[in-house]
């Protein structure tokens, strides 16, 4: 990336060399794809998501299928551990992560009050890294087999004498490529964040959920370079033959859990937050209260993430590091549960003494609240690591990182689709089905992974492709196939509802700006946003600012309307707003990378079109002008005075 | 803390609650919550307790939801609002430095159980080696490898065996596979290894489990109270057969464990074989399965190996006194004593179709081609190795 | 973190004659550093190559990329990274044993 | 652009700092793993054995000489002296290019002594501690040469001060870590086989 930004040409007056025409805008899936809008990047972020969700969520089927009874025959061996591998990398990498950032990308910049974020174009260019990565690891089905070492793919199993299918390379470059789509985009939110608030929006006005994405991206920064060498190695060790882990040499395979966790842990932190700040905007406006203690929201989200870097070692309790290592991993291990636990009491306090509507977005909040305390209090059970010699590698591990993943995240963000629907699509999604889409989630996720901690502390392993009757695990696996079922019937609930709404709201009128009552500023936007959000950018006077433009005190201290929402809110019908123009690029420099990784997993020689792509699009990219004098906004520019340039050149 | 009734009130209910959940906790062999020795007691009475404080926890949380739930609902479609309480500081450093205390507490007993789990106290046991009697340090080396589990015994103790190359180790004076044995009401400290990828040793009702890898040894150890026979299984992933890698503990009282150490000293002697289809057998063997195996007698570690990726297959010296094979996922003998041959046939005759294993990739036992006269000769061969274990142990390991 | 707001974009940028005299410190401490090679000195030999190493890149850091003069927050950035890098390393560090054993 | 921005800094130079910060732990994961590693040599050379510390030095005295000559391009562009800074520029992008040479040639004599990148875990660390580091400075040799190409052509004036700063701070950067890996890497006593 810094090669990109060696050159700057901020105006051309005429097109000099290396200089194409650019995109013209549009509303085709040329638009789609030559976009450098954040919303458009966000609902392309989220719309993959969900796919690789659902692929993830069938193959977590299969799992289920071959593990409802026992002696399963539905996949074999080594299908299953193919399948449960690439259910971990997919959730994980492919479904989670992105779906936060669809949020992050559309949030955060009408979050704070600006127009795009700092580098429209290389934002662009992550989400197309993201999913051309998604993509080349999704090949490995097709050209020779998935990953089979499990997503933390412990060494020397990953190496090429116990895994010499190409899945791990798979493993290696795939996640390479989506890790530098992670690194780049959270460069860019970071900037973002600090350099392109509104007015008055000070670093402690902001929503507690820009706050929590904040925190993400500072994560993401430190985190990403740390199983990019980790990776690296694995891939020059499958690769090249070098002796990383080659124990025969003496290399020592604890070096590659450690570099997996140093990652590792931050990352599930940087895959919660986002659900805790989605809840933290949902639960107050529900309550009609603001959030309580919003200092000690921002400040223990902050040391969440800190403290997520001190102990990654509790995965690695049964490792044989010495028993100091694991005395101290497991105390600092602990510790964390204070400043969740603060979190999780201020969302209570926050409701005590509302008023608070359980609108289908509420739900899935305090569905959030009570779920992901029961995973992290298991959490805390771990972290008791004589205890968790018992527990690790156990499925009583597979139920607290499904309670904290699924009660905490995919609740968290289903919440945040329930409630920034309208605003990015429009319209509504039916409320009615919101609500049957909870319930029906809700007692399938516990009844998917309730089970498993019963499982666990009977001693079923983790990653096994079947277990035998006669250790008594018959029933409660029954019982948890039967759950995920009932989980994907509330997925299936939730596209339906989609269907459904989306016929429903045709040719109908966009649904009123403010539907929930909302507090922060990009409901100060109508719906759907307009191209270039804010009409005028807002000049912020206070946390919550949109709902103090709606709501006073009178003398008595009561509440009392001084604005509807259609008054406070903008009508999007400016024009003249200069925003960046659309870009092939960021598609094209994507494009070159699975080929890169094909060629170094198949043929060399495939490196070379991806090394011409790479090359290529970096080059027009540099020489290629922020903004196309000629380029579809084009005819805005009547209208000089409002012209406010927000993006830079990159 | 607690008072102890309210302590033994909610015990109780955990306990029915687990009861309830765990069915028929009966057949559950590899339970974490019934341990059968004191370190898994320690571990044990570490997690109650905390178990407990989990549950007030979330009852607390799942309350206050359920109250709100109750109490806090909007009722009425009208533009009220309820007190805007922005925060309150005493309350949130309360509920800061309540968990702090908590879990401080809680450190303390997890650092008690740590070193109490850590530390060693052995007792040497007289054990009659070649008739000398020796003082062992009751000490037995873990070696895992793809899919099954090896168990060193040397009775000179370890201080002068180097264990850093586990495909290289020396001769050691009983080698066996799969099953554990050790005397009761002693404390056996373990060296684990493994001669490929990262295994974990683990068998729930004595201990927790510790990573076998390769290139380190690993300080672990089990204690059984009584005798008896305690299930494990190989819970790091560890490849195809990850699922199949089980083994067992088998605690014996300390007149019996002596009475195993004497028959796996012996050697087998080919020169009393009289029987011609045993002896046709052993040819096979020698032809077929010395390249991998090793009956002490017929050829040694150093003959072998250079076929399979971890340089070594289950030593068969005393295969029958075994009574699991495989991973322990097959069982030699039939409830009543008599031997599964069809099993075990189907073993011999094309491994790689009983346990999915890359034999191709020199990794499990592969598909020899024998004829079906020589897989009966092989096996009556087989079985003249060693003696059947008593029927009390053949009873207790029975595994579908 | 609140206290970002600072605007220092206009800074006095040192003399060539300046950064001629830093980089002359930076030859003086990588010519005594090569001379630890040649001269023995004992036990003081790590810690005071480690010293030097660290005043060589603070200077570097502080001078030739500006840090002395430019905002606080680019500061904070690179401080973050080095003092995670070197905090969680020296943990991975210690925990295989390192600095008894390595 | 850079007094539109909340914090009054530029996004370009911001986005950079933040990059290293992240590049911190990149090197740190990097060196750590040499470290650990740098007495488990096998049959090969140990680290001790091989090493040259006076060529070392010399062309580490380069690559820090670079960073000065950097500056001084940066000084010379803010002076509106396009001369100097083309002068500078070049020297800058020699002095790397001289110091690439001489880990190419470092590389060759050690595999020549028997040091390949698979002789032992070791032999991979280092050449892929060193080997990332000449990648980095090799992209900076090709950020500078775009620099001066752009300088030719007339595009790199007094108002693209920043670009040049921010390249120069990657520049500074990857010196800083040679800095480190000289030191920790060569010159503290190192095991010998
Ligand atoms: C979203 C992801 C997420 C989150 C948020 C967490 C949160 C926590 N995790 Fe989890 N974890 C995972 C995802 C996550 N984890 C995954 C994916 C794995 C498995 C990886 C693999 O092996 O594949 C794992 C594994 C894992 C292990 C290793 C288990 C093993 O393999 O042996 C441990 C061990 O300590 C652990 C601990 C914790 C703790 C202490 C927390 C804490 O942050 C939880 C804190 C929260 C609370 C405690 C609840 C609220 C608090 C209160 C109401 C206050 C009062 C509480 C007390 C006084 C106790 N986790
Ligand atoms: C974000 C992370 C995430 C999420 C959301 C999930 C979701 C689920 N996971 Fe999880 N899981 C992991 C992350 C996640 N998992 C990780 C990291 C591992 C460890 C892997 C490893 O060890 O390497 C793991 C391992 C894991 C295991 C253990 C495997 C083993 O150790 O052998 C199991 C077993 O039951 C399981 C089950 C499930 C189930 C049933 C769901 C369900 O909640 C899924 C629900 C979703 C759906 C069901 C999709 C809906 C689909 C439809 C509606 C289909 C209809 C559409 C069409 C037909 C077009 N997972
Ligand atoms: C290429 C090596 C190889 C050859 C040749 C070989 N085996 Fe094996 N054998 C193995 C391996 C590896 C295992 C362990 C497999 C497992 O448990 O996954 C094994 C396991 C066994 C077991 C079970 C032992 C136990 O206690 O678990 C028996 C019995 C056995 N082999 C018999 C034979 C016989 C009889 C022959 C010859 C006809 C033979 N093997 C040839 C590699 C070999
Ligand atoms: Cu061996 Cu799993
Ligand atoms: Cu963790």
């Amino acid at each position: 990336m810094t090669d990109t930004m060696s050159e700057e040409t901020s105006t051309e007056e005429q097109r000099p060399l290396g200089v194409y025409t650019r995109p013209k805008g549009g509303n085709g899936w040329r638009d789609w794809v030559t976009t450098v809008d954040h919303k458009k990047i966000g609902i392309l972020y989220g719309a993959a998501a969900l796919f690789f969700f659902i692929i993830g969520g069938i193959e977590a089927l299969l799992i289920r299928l071959q593990l409802a009874t026992p002696n399963g025959t539905v996949l074999g061996a080594d299908m299953y551990n193919q399948v449960f591998t690439m259910h971990g990398i997919t959730m994980i990498f492919l479904a989670a992560m992105p779906l936060a950032a669809a949020f992050a990308n559309y949030l955060i910049p009408l979050q704070i009050g600006a127009r795009d974020v700092a580098f429209p174009r290389l934002n662009a260019m992550s989400f197309w890294v993201f999913l051309a990565g998604g993509i080349f690891i999704n090949l490995s089905w097709l050209l020779g087999g998935a990953p089979d070492g499990g997503w933390f793919g412990y060494a020397p199993n990953s190496g090429v004498v116990f895994s010499p299918s190409v899945g791990m390379d798979f493993y290696a470059i795939g996640l390479q490529i989506t890790g530098i789509a992670s690194l780049v985009s959270a460069i860019n939110l970071t900037v973002t964040i600090l350099n392109m608030r509104a007015p008055g929006m000070t670093l402690f006005k902001m929503p507690v959920l820009t706050w929590m994405l904040f925190v993400v991206q500072l994560l993401l920064v430190f985190a990403m370079p740390v199983i990019a060498v980790a990776l690296f190695l694995l891939m020059f060790s499958r690769q090249f033959g070098a002796n990383f882990f080659n124990t025969e040499m003496g290399a020592d395979p604890l070096l590659w859990q450690h570099l997996f966790w140093i990652f590792g842990h931050p990352e599930v932190y940087i895959l919660i937050l986002p659900s805790f700040g989605i809840i933290s905007e949902v639960i107050p406006t529900f309550s009609r209260k603001p959030i309580f203690g919003y200092d000690f929201m921002v400040f223990s989200g902050i040391a969440i993430g800190f403290m997520g870097w001190g102990v990654w070692a509790h995965h690695m309790f049964a490792s044989g590091i010495g028993p100091l290592s694991v005395a101290a991993f497991s105390l600092s291990t602990m510790f964390i549960a204070v400043p969740t636990g603060v979190k999780i009491l201020n969302w209570i306090a926050t409701m005590w003494g509302g008023r608070i509507k359980f609108s289908a977005p509420m739900l899935f909040s305090v569905g959030v609240i009570s779920m992901f305390t029961i995973g992290g209090l298991s959490g805390v059970t771990h972290a008791l690591s004589p205890a968790d010699t018992q527990q690790t590698d156990t499925y009583y591990v597979v139920a607290h990182f499904h309670y904290v993943i699924f009660g905490g995240i995919i609740f968290g963000l289903f919440a945040g689709l329930y409630f920034w629907w309208p605003k990015v699509f429009g319209h509504m999604l039916d409320e009615k089905m919101g609500k049957i889409n909870f319930w029906v989630m809700l007692v399938g996720f516990n009844m998917t992974f309730g089970p498993m901690h019963v499982l666990g502390l009977q001693g079923m392993s983790r990653r096994i492709d079947t277990y035998s009757p006669g250790f008594g695990f018959e029933a409660w696996n029954m019982v948890a196939t039967i759950g995920s079922f009932i989980i994907a019937l509330s997925v299936l609930i939730f596209l339906i509802n989609v269907v459904v709404s989306v016929k429903r709201a045709k040719g109908q009128p966009p649904c009123p700006p403010d539907p929930w009552d909302a507090r922060s500023l990009e409901w100060m936007t109508p719906n759907p946003t307009p191209e270039h959000n804010f009409d005028e950018i807002p000049t912020v006077e206070s946390l919550d600012e949109f709902w103090h433009r709606k709501w006073g005190t009178d003398e008595e201290g009561q509440i009392v309307r001084v604005a509807t929402a259609e008054e406070v809110c903008q009508d999007g019908t400016a024009t003249g707003v200069h925003l960046p123009s659309p870009s092939y690029w960021p598609l094209i420099f994507a494009i070159g990378l699975p080929f890169l990784g094909l060629g170094l997993i198949f043929n060399l020689w495939l490196t070379l079109p991806g090394a011409i792509l790479i090359v290529t699009s970096l080059y027009a990219w540099i020489f290629e002008p922020v903004d196309d004098p000629d380029g579809p906004h084009g005819e805005h520019h009547a209208d000089e005075k409002e012209v406010s340039e927000e993006a830079s050149d990159v | 803390m607690i008072t102890k009734a309210i302590k033994k009130t909610w015990l109780a209910l955990f306990a029915s609650a687990l009861l309830l959940v765990t069915g028929c906790a009966a057949d559950a062999e590899l339970d974490t919550l019934q341990p059968q020795g004191p370190t898994a007691r320690d571990i044990d009475k570490l997690l109650d307790p905390v178990l407990i404080i989990a549950y007030v926890v979330f009852f607390l949380v799942f309350g206050a939801t359920i109250f709100i739930w109750w109490k806090f609902r909007d009722r009425h479609e009208d533009e009220v609002f309820p007190t805007q309480v922005h925060g309150n500081t005493k309350l949130e450093i309360l509920w800061t430095i309540i968990p702090t205390l908590i879990l401080a507490v809680v450190s303390v007993f997890t650092l008690i159980t740590l070193s109490s789990v850590n530390s060693t106290e052995t007792n040497k046991v007289m054990v009659t080696v070649e008739e000398e009697s020796v003082l062992w340090e009751p000490e037995v080396v873990v070696v895992g490898q793809q899919w099954w589990w090896e168990f060193r015994y040397y009775f000179d103790g370890l201080d002068g065996v180097d264990l850093s190359d586990a495909r290289n180790l020396p001769p050691a004076d009983i080698v066996t596979a799969g099953q554990l044995v050790m005397p009761t009401g002693q404390e056996i400290e373990l060296s684990i290894t493994s001669r490929d990828v990262i295994h974990s040793f683990w068998i729930p009702a004595l201990n927790g489990k510790r990573d076998a890898a390769p290139g380190r040894v690993h300080p672990w150890k089990l204690e059984a109270d009584e005798p008896g026979v305690y299930f494990g299984q190989c819970t790091e992933f560890c490849g195809l057969s990850h699922s199949r890698m089980r083994m067992q503990a088998i605690a014996l009282e300390p007149e019996d464990f002596q009475t195993w150490v004497d028959q796996q000293l012996t050697d087998q002697d080919s020169d009393l074989i009289t029987d011609e289809a045993v002896a046709r057998g052993l040819t096979v063997f020698e032809n077929q399965c010395a390249r991998c195996h090793v009956v002490n007698g017929v050829n040694d570690e150093t003959s072998i190996g250079a076929d399979l990726v971890s340089n070594a297959a289950p030593n068969l010296t005393h295969f029958m006194s075994r009574t699991t094979y495989a991973g322990g996922i097959f069982n030699l003998y039939e409830p009543d004593g008599t031997i599964d041959r069809t099993q075990l046939e189907a073993w011999i005759r094309n491994a790689p179709a009983e346990k999915p294993a890359y034999a191709e990739g020199r990794r499990g036992m592969p598909a020899l081609g024998l004829s079906e006269d020589e897989i009966d000769d092989v096996v009556a061969y087989l079985e003249t190795l060693g003696a059947p274990p008593s029927s009390f142990i053949i009873q207790a390991t029975e595994v579908e | 973190m609140s206290t970002s707001e600072t605007t220092t974009e206009d800074h006095e940028h040192p003399s060539d004659q300046k950064y001629m005299q830093i980089a002359l410190l930076l030859a003086v401490i990588t010519a005594a550093e090569v001379a630890t090679y040649f001269v023995h000195i004992g036990a003081a030999l790590i810690p005071t190559l480690m010293v030097m190493m660290v005043v060589k890149f603070f200077i570097v850091a502080a001078w030739f990329m500006h840090l002395r003069f430019d905002s606080k927050m680019f500061t904070r950035f690179f401080v973050t990274g080095i003092v995670l890098a070197v905090s969680v390393y020296f943990i991975f560090l210690t925990i295989f044993e390192f600095w008894t054993k390595g | 652009m850079s007094e539109e921005t909340t914090t009054g800094l530029s996004h370009n130079k911001l986005a950079m700092w933040v990059f290293l910060g992240s590049e911190c732990l990149l090197f740190g994961a990097l060196i750590s793993t040499y470290l650990l590693y740098r007495n488990k040599f096998y049959d090969g050379p140990a680290p001790g054995d091989i090493f040259d510390i006076p060529f070392t030095s010399v062309s580490s005295f380069v690559l820090l000489m670079s960073s000065l000559t950097m500056v001084l391009a940066l000084s010379a562009l803010q002076k509106g002296d396009i001369r100097n800074n083309r002068l500078w520029l070049l020297t800058t992008a020699l002095l790397g290019a001289v110091f690439i040479g001489g880990q190419v040639y470092e590389f060759t004599t050690f595999i020549r002594e028997g040091l390949g990148y698979t002789t032992s875990p070791f032999s991979s660390a280092f050449f892929t501690l060193t080997g990332f580091h000449g990648v980095h400075v090799s992209l900076g040799i090709v950020m500078i040469m775009s620099l001066l190409i752009s300088s030719y052509r007339g595009k790199l004036t007094k108002k693209n001060t920043e670009t040049v700063e921010i390249i120069g701070l990657y520049w500074h950067f990857v010196d800083v870590v040679w800095i480190i890996i000289f030191t920790v890497i060569y010159l503290v006593p190192n095991p010998t086989s």
